[in-house]
């Protein structure tokens, strides 16, 4: 294996022949060319960084490499030698493995089994004892600790994640690509990610890493390749490179960095929540947001934090406490009900829970109002639909043919966009967006961000829920904390620094609680 | 609870409370029938569920990888009939061979389900719906008519369904049903140890998943259609041995009587989940209900009434119990640990 | 009496209950005899549903057979009264509609039924096989019948059991249950042995059914029970006959389904060529069976009957080789 | 494949075969085309296909009802039970229609409410309700309602056709309309092809499925009646086994049985298709099991012909599906 030459702990130097040779690679998808004369390089012990907007190609390429898709043109070669990759099973026996931007797990395995099955022989005989003791010790390099007997089902995104990590790194991989890995992970876990990633790196894996965080690309990447609308537009070593130089070649014009979103004067109070519970889930979480302000919800995955949104959305009532809505107290059993007070939930799992993917763009936007697009005879007034989709598509730039295809065909960010435009469609009081910019890149998170400063300045009250640190500093008036289920307190926008919301998060002792 | 978690998996749960019913309605129909706690009662239902069991176990392979096989029933009666008329032709054949052309001839209408559902891409259900009825039909084109009697049938055959192998206390163990038995704990142990039965679980569980890690979806689709169209091969030669007169409607109607012990089984109909020991579990539920009911001395006509409304209990009470249980699973599922000592780094990097 | 003009082309259609029973293909064969006989140029229809189907099934045939103007129509009636929408449309086309084996329980749209036995008798056949094989200290007996919906059987049962409660020679012999094999083996068999569990001091079971006797009979002899509790009813004699010699059996009867077939076809074909009113007292002659006459049936008001008959019973010394 | 090409491919498809089978018909059969037979062809099946429409609402929401033949057997034995004890026929009518409704509302509780498969619980209810149907009218056959009533099912209304047979062309109107156009049709199918997303997007998916069991036990109950109706008796084992022809005629009408998918058109289609090969074989006097056979054969080859012409030629563009 080429990776045996540098177990020594070598720096990587570029020098070393390539792994991975991709040359004039295209894949066109009916009208959209997803790729064109893509030609890519991966050198053992480097870890290269791929940016682009969404539907930049990213992922595709990442397909065509791991064998899901075929190209329609151009060449791999794998140290040296041409290969045709034609199944994901062959791109494991040449040592490439994948973590893709949504975690694929068997939902009814145990966890052990999800991280092992991959690359046991058919043959092979389940010895359930050491694939539990093997699974553990992986997990505990990755500092997660997770029942390893229990089922993949009910794992939290992040937890999936880990297992993800694990599978991918217990096959020994020459080649390890990984598709927004961090999209779910709190800052925590990246940085055991991240550790994680340069041990491999050290061990002479050559790393392919697609992120939408420029600050993690510069944290971790040697070097930085841009694409756009399906070309390269440039590979450099990272020393060469800027955030301000890479976004400008991601969306071809000059974007500002994530900048604090003005304060706003408060208007009086929305939405106040006491003591608000669910047994066993979360406890006594009180807070108050008030027309206009932007409420951040921070903490580690599995905090509780969209439990709290679900509650508030009635998808799974709270058990105790009172929830008032503009004074009134008010009780939420449905997401009926939520609705019918003015409040949206935009989750943070767009592929089951969010979207439904097979349907038209149109469908999705009108049905929680469906209502509102029928006739007296319940009929569909198929061309108000289509006209409200249009006006959305417009007003957040969603990259499609025509409102008609089917969500699922859209990249991942723009489905974003559609389940965004879909809630803003109900007119919401108080809207609640659970990791609204996962997986969206530069230029359409600075979009939504702009989107959640209007929204905000028209008298919504918004309540964010995001592992994005910069993100939840930047947007929120205001900065609430849960740990384990409990609310560790709630900052105001001073007293909020990155230090003192992590403190607050991992649950060292915080005096400045609210 | 923690030690519970760490010993029983919550498929494991749902074959306790299924053994617990099954105990509970043992021990009602005991206190109501006098004499029901004898050897024979064990033995009616016993040998009544074997040939059952042996066909669930079929089905439950093909469920697993989201798939519904519909012709089982055509099978069993296909290969009891033409194993027989084979028999009756030349008494001469060994045993073994006998039930290697019954097990043969299943088989092969199993590759032909396989084939098209794995390769044809044609839903399951559609083809087992056509293959139900073409294998039935064929059957009657070919048998002209005629019965296989017990007269035609050598003896050792006409024999074995009442030869009783060894015994447990009073309790003699038949063949029939030692063979159902002996099905069950093979391929119980298969789907729990060989990673190569795994992939039926992780197939029904994530078909994404299964593509994107390279498992071969359609051979193994393949193959449990294969292995569920040689049990009812197997079940078709039991029924010629247990019944001895074979008619052209022989079997019929087995097919629901599958899926029903599959489904009171808590094999999840929708893939992924469920076990061959659960299914023989269900089979055994329902075939205690039948005859116990009828030793109870209910009405021929009240039969099936209480017969389902007991099926949509068994089915209910599980689904309930596992649910409470799944919560409490995925709850406790993950905790990650803190490591003060590591705080994220990632905020150097945003300054 | 004399016999129906030979060589008339007449489109015949031959519908039994379902395909793939034997004694419906012993009537097919006695048909075709007869066809033969009567050099009808004519190829004779032997159409049936299949047994899941059996209802519809016939009334679709029926149905068809009428749109197609055929000139009879001979049906085994699986399907009660149901099919008397369907046989009513075939009459009032001029179809002559001629019911065997199993009749249509009201006697709407069929012209006369050849009846294979008189049900009163068959009744009384039923009762003294049992009163041979018990004894005349008697005993408690089950009857194990085919499916709930077959006129003919439910008919026999019906006969059977009253004349064991009225005939005092009978008085001794106790009917203990009435069970359903739907004419499949399996269900039989199960019903056979949950009929001993459930009456511990049974000693015989009585099956009007070829399939259920077969059944019960070898479920008696797989659980060695054949000393304790007899089988009897009615069954082919080439699928009986073992039971017959091992005691298992000791009595059963049957009619030859062959002759009954025969019979149907010659009466359908002189209705055919209106040499046979369906009307009392009219008489026929039928090649080598004989002369017959429609009478009154007295088993359903409205219905004529040809009765054929006999019964043969069957014990292990006169077995057909 | 975009959603209209997959349409046109499908219903093209079935309107070939349509096509096919109508042409071999005319030139086999000279009765075909008269308008007896038509009017027959729909009327042998009528109940079926009016059940149908339903089943393909259920189907399309990602869930099934194989309790519909039960459904259809009670609701008429509830009718036979009911009219001899003297209650008024409009009366005994509605109790029929409620007792469907009635199975409505279980099969729904438990599939909407409790979150119990479709599959497991109305397999129970196919064994229970037929059970139930049992109960009430045991092994007897009753019939004799008023002439009104046997007309409903038999005579001819507007022109040649019968009640029965509006009733199904305006269901079919309705109901098309419903799953298309209105909102209510929105929601079968995103609830078929994302019942989380739908949850979360504040539809009632509990009550939709509800609606959909209860019509389908409604409707499920009219059918029987009208069968009871059309056959002027009824028995324990009505319309026994229908439900696999019902889901058969659904499903070769291209509805996806995994919910999501599926449209009106071809269901119509897969239905005349079904009914005019029946029809025609029956008029070439091929006998039900080979019918059978031809139509599973059908239901397979119109599933996998396309899919292989599609395979051979991505094979042969060289790309993935
Ligand atoms: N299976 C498919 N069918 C049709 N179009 C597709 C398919 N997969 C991807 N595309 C299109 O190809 C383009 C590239 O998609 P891709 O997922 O590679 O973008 P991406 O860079 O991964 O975006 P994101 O950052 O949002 O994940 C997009 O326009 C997308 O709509
Ligand atoms: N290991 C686990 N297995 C299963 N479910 C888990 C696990 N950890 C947490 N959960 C579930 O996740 C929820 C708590 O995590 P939740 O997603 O609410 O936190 P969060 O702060 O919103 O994290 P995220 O950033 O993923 O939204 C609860 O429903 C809990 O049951
Ligand atoms: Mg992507
Ligand atoms: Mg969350």
């Amino acid at each position: 294996m080429a990776a045996g030459r540098l177990v020594d702990g070598r720096p990587p130097d570029a020098g070393l022949p390539p792994v991975l040779e991709m040359s004039d690679i295209a894949k066109r998808f009916g009208a959209t060319q997803a790729l064109e004369a893509v030609s890519l390089t991966l050198r053992p012990g480097e870890v290269h960084a791929l940016l682009g907007e969404n539907g930049a190609g990213k992922s595709t390429l990442i397909k065509i490499m791991t064998g899901v898709y075929q190209p329609d043109r151009g060449e791999i070669r794998l140290a040296g030698q041409p290969v045709t990759i034609g199944s994901a099973a062959e791109a494991q026996r040449h040592g490439i493995a994948a973590i893709y931007q949504e975690p694929l797990l068997f939902p009814d395995l145990n966890v052990a089994e999800n991280i092992f099955i991959s690359h046991q022989g058919r043959g092979a005989v389940n010895n359930w004892r050491k694939m539990f003791r093997d699974a553990a010790d992986i997990l505990a390099a990755l500092g997660v600790s997770l029942d390893v007997r229990s089922p993949a089902r009910g794992l939290t995104l992040a937890a999936q994640q880990s297992v993800e990590i694990a599978k991918a790194i217990s096959l020994n991989v020459r080649v390890l690509i990984m598709d927004e890995p961090t999209a779910s992970l709190s800052a925590h876990e990246v940085a055991q990610l991240f550790k994680l990633v340069r041990d491999l790196r050290q061990k002479g894996v050559a790393i392919l890493f697609v992120s939408h965080r420029m600050e993690e690309v510069f944290e971790i990447a040697d070097t930085v390749t841009v694409f756009r609308d399906g070309r390269l537009i440039s590979t450099r070593p990272r020393a060469e490179v800027t955030p301000q130089s890479a976004i400008a070649d991601m969306v071809g014009r000059e974007v500002g960095l994530l900048k604090a979103r003005p304060a706003v004067a408060k208007g009086d109070t929305i939405l106040s929540v006491r003591n608000l519970s669910r047994e066993g889930v979360f406890r006594d979480v009180s807070f108050d947001i008030n027309r206009g302000e932007v409420l951040g919800f921070a903490g580690l995955i599995g905090a509780g934090r969209t439990d709290v949104g679900l509650a508030l959305f009635g998808i799974e009532p709270a058990s105790s406490g009172s929830i008032m809505l503009n004074g009134k107290e008010i009780s939420v059993r449905s997401p009926g009900e939520a609705m019918a007070h003015g409040i949206a939930y935009v989750s943070e799992d767009r592929r089951q829970l969010g979207l439904s993917l097979p349907m038209s763009i149109a469908a999705n936007i009108s049905l929680p109002v469906l209502r509102r697009f029928l006739t007296r005879l319940g009929l569909i007034r198929t061309g108000e639909e289509r006209k409200t989709a249009e006006a959305f598509r417009k007003r957040l730039a969603i990259r499609t043919p025509d409102v008609d295809l089917a969500v699922g065909k859209l990249s991942g960010g723009n489905q974003q966009k559609v389940m965004l435009s879909k809630w803003l469609n109900t007119h919401p009081r108080l809207l609640i967006l659970d990791e609204p910019t996962r997986g969206i890149d530069v230029g359409a998170k600075a979009e939504v961000h702009a989107m959640i400063g209007e929204l905000a300045a028209e008298g919504i009250g918004i309540l964010m829920i995001s592992s994005d640190m910069p993100e939840v500093l930047a947007m929120s008036d205001r900065v609430l904390v849960m740990r384990e289920g409990r609310q560790m307190g709630i900052f105001s926008r001073e007293e909020a620094t990155q230090e003192r919301v992590m403190t607050a998060a991992m649950g060292q002792q915080e005096d400045a609680a609210a | 609870m923690r030690w519970l978690q760490r010993h029983v998996r919550p498929e494991q749960v749902r074959e306790l409370s299924l053994l617990i019913l099954i105990i509970v309605a043992v021990i009602i129909f005991g206190s109501l029938i006098s004499g029901y706690y004898t050897a024979r009662t064990f033995n009616r239902i016993a040998s009544s569920v074997a040939i059952i069991t042996v066909v669930a176990a079929g089905q439950t392979l093909v469920v697993l990888t989201r798939n519904i096989d519909l012709s089982v029933g055509s099978i069993v009666g296909f290969t009891a009939y033409f194993t027989g008329m084979i028999v009756a032709a030349n008494n001469g054949l060994p045993a073994i061979v006998v039930v290697l052309i019954a097990i043969g001839m299943g088989m092969a209408m199993g590759i032909v389900n396989g084939v098209i559902v794995a390769w044809g891409g044609v839903p399951s259900i559609i083809v087992t719906l056509g293959t139900l009825a073409i294998y039935r039909g064929l059957l009657i084109d070919y048998s002209g008519a005629k019965t296989i009697t017990t007269e035609s049938l050598p003896k050792w055959l006409v024999d074995l369904p009442t030869t009783e192998l060894f015994y447990i206390g009073s309790i003699d163990m038949r063949a029939i049903v030692v063979i159902a038995i002996a099905v069950v704990i093979v391929f119980q142990l298969a789907t729990s140890l060989l990673a190569f039965f795994r992939r039926f679980y992780a197939i029904g569980s994530n078909p994404d998943a299964a593509a994107l890690i390279g498992l071969p979806a359609q051979r193994m689709v393949f193959t449990a259609f294969v292995l569920s169209g040689a049990l009812s091969g197997l079940a078709g030669f039991m029924t010629l041995a247990r019944f001895g007169n074979i008619t052209v409607v022989a079997a019929q109607g087995l097919e629901l009587q599958s899926v029903a012990a599959v489904v009171v089984g808590g094999v999840n109909i929708f893939g992924g989940s469920g076990t061959i020991f659960g299914a023989m579990l269900g089979a055994v539920m329902i075939g205690t209900l039948e005859q116990s009911l009828f030793r109870l001395g209910i009405s021929e006509f009240w039969r099936d009434a209480v017969l389902g409304l007991l099926i949509l209990l068994a089915v209910a009470s599980d689904a309930v119990i596992l649910n409470r249980l799944r919560a409490l699973w995925a709850r406790s599922g993950m905790t990650l640990v803190d490591k003060p000592a590591t705080l994220p780094t990632t905020g150097e990097a945003t300054r | 009496a004399d016999a129906p003009p030979p060589g008339k082309e007449l489109n015949m259609v031959l519908l039994p209950k379902f395909l793939g029973i034997a004694v419906f293909d012993q009537a097919h064969q006695g048909a075709e005899e007869a066809a033969k006989e009567l050099q009808n140029p004519a190829k004779l229809q032997f159409l049936g549903p299949t047994p899941e189907n059996s209802v519809a099934g016939q009334i679709e045939i029926v149905t068809n057979a009428a749109t197609q103007g055929v000139n009879a129509i001979m049906i085994s009636n699986n399907s009660g009264d149901q099919i008397v929408p369907a046989a009513k449309a075939a009459h009032d086309k001029g179809i002559k509609v001629v019911t065997w084996d199993s009749p249509i329980p009201s006697a709407e749209g069929e012209d006369v039924f050849v009846a294979q036995v008189d049900f009163t008798e068959t009744g009384k056949v039923m009762a003294d096989m049992a009163l041979n094989i018990l004894g005349a200290d008697g005993g408690k007996l089950a009857i194990l019948s085919a499916s709930p919906d077959a006129a003919n059987q439910n008919a026999w049962n019906k006969a059977f059991q009253d004349i064991l409660k009225n005939d005092p020679k009978y008085a001794k012999l106790q009917i203990v249950d009435l069970v359903y094999g739907d004419d499949q083996s399996e269900k039989s068999y199960n019903q056979a042995l949950a009929l001993v569990d459930k009456h511990p001091d049974l000693q015989l079971i009585m099956a009007p059914t070829s399939v259920g006797i077969v059944a019960a009979a070898k479920a008696m002899q797989d659980e060695k029970l054949c000393d304790k509790i007899k089988v009897s009813g009615l069954g082919d004699p080439t699928e009986m006959g073992g039971y017959a010699k091992n005691g298992c059996a000791p009595q059963f009867a049957l009619w030859s389904f062959v002759d009954l077939g025969y019979l149907a076809y010659y009466t359908a074909y002189a209705l055919a060529t209106g040499s046979l009113k369906a009307e009392e007292g009219a008489e026929f002659k039928a090649g080598r069976l004989g002369d017959y006459k429609i009478t009154k049936d007295p088993t359903r008001e409205k219905g004529l009957r040809i009765l054929m008959g006999p019964f043969s019973v069957y014990t292990k010394d006169n077995l057909p080789q | 494949m975009n959603p209209v090409q997959r349409l046109i491919g499908w219903e093209g498809l079935l309107l070939a075969l349509l096509a096919v089978i109508v042409a071999v018909n005319i030139s086999y059969s000279p009765y075909f085309l008269g308008v007896e037979n038509i009017v027959n062809l729909f009327q042998l099946s009528i109940e079926k296909i009016i059940v149908a429409l339903v089943m393909t609402l259920v189907i399309i929401s990602g869930e099934i009802d194989l309790s519909v033949a039960s459904v259809m057997g009670l609701a008429a034995c509830v009718l036979a039970w009911l009219y001899p004890m003297g209650v008024p026929m409009p009366l005994a009518l509605l109790a029929a229609l409620a007792s469907g409704v009635l199975c409505g509302l279980f099969n729904g509780f438990w599939i909407a409410y409790v979150g119990l498969p479709s599959l497991a619980v109305t397999l129970a209810g196919l064994i229970g309700y037929r059970g139930v149907a049992r109960i009430l009218v045991e092994d007897r056959s009753i019939g004799n309602y008023p002439a009104w009533f046997n007309a409903i099912g038999q005579e001819e209304l507007v022109g040649p056709l019968t009640i029965s047979i509006l009733v199904f062309v305006v269901l079919f109107v309705i109901v098309a309309i419903v799953l298309h156009r209105s909102g209510l049709g929105r929601l079968i199918y995103v609830i078929g092809n994302s019942p989380a997303a739908a949850r979360y997007s504040g539809v009632k998916v509990r009550r939709v499925k509800m609606a959909l069991f209860v019509a389908s036990g409604f409707v499920s109950a009219l059918a029987g009646l009208l069968y009871a109706a059309r056959l002027g008796s009824v028995r324990g084992d009505m319309a026994q086994g229908f439900e696999l022809d019902i889901i058969t005629m659904v499903l070769l009408g291209g509805v996806s049985i995994f919910g999501g998918s599926g449209n009106f058109l071809g269901v119509g289609l897969s239905i005349l298709v079904i009914l005019s090969l029946r029809n025609g074989m029956g008029l070439a006097n091929i006998t039900g099991n080979t019918q059978t056979s031809v139509i599973g054969a059908l239901l397979i080859l119109s599933v996998l012909l396309p899919n292989m012409a599609q395979l051979i030629r991505n094979k042969w563009k060289g790309s993935e599906t």
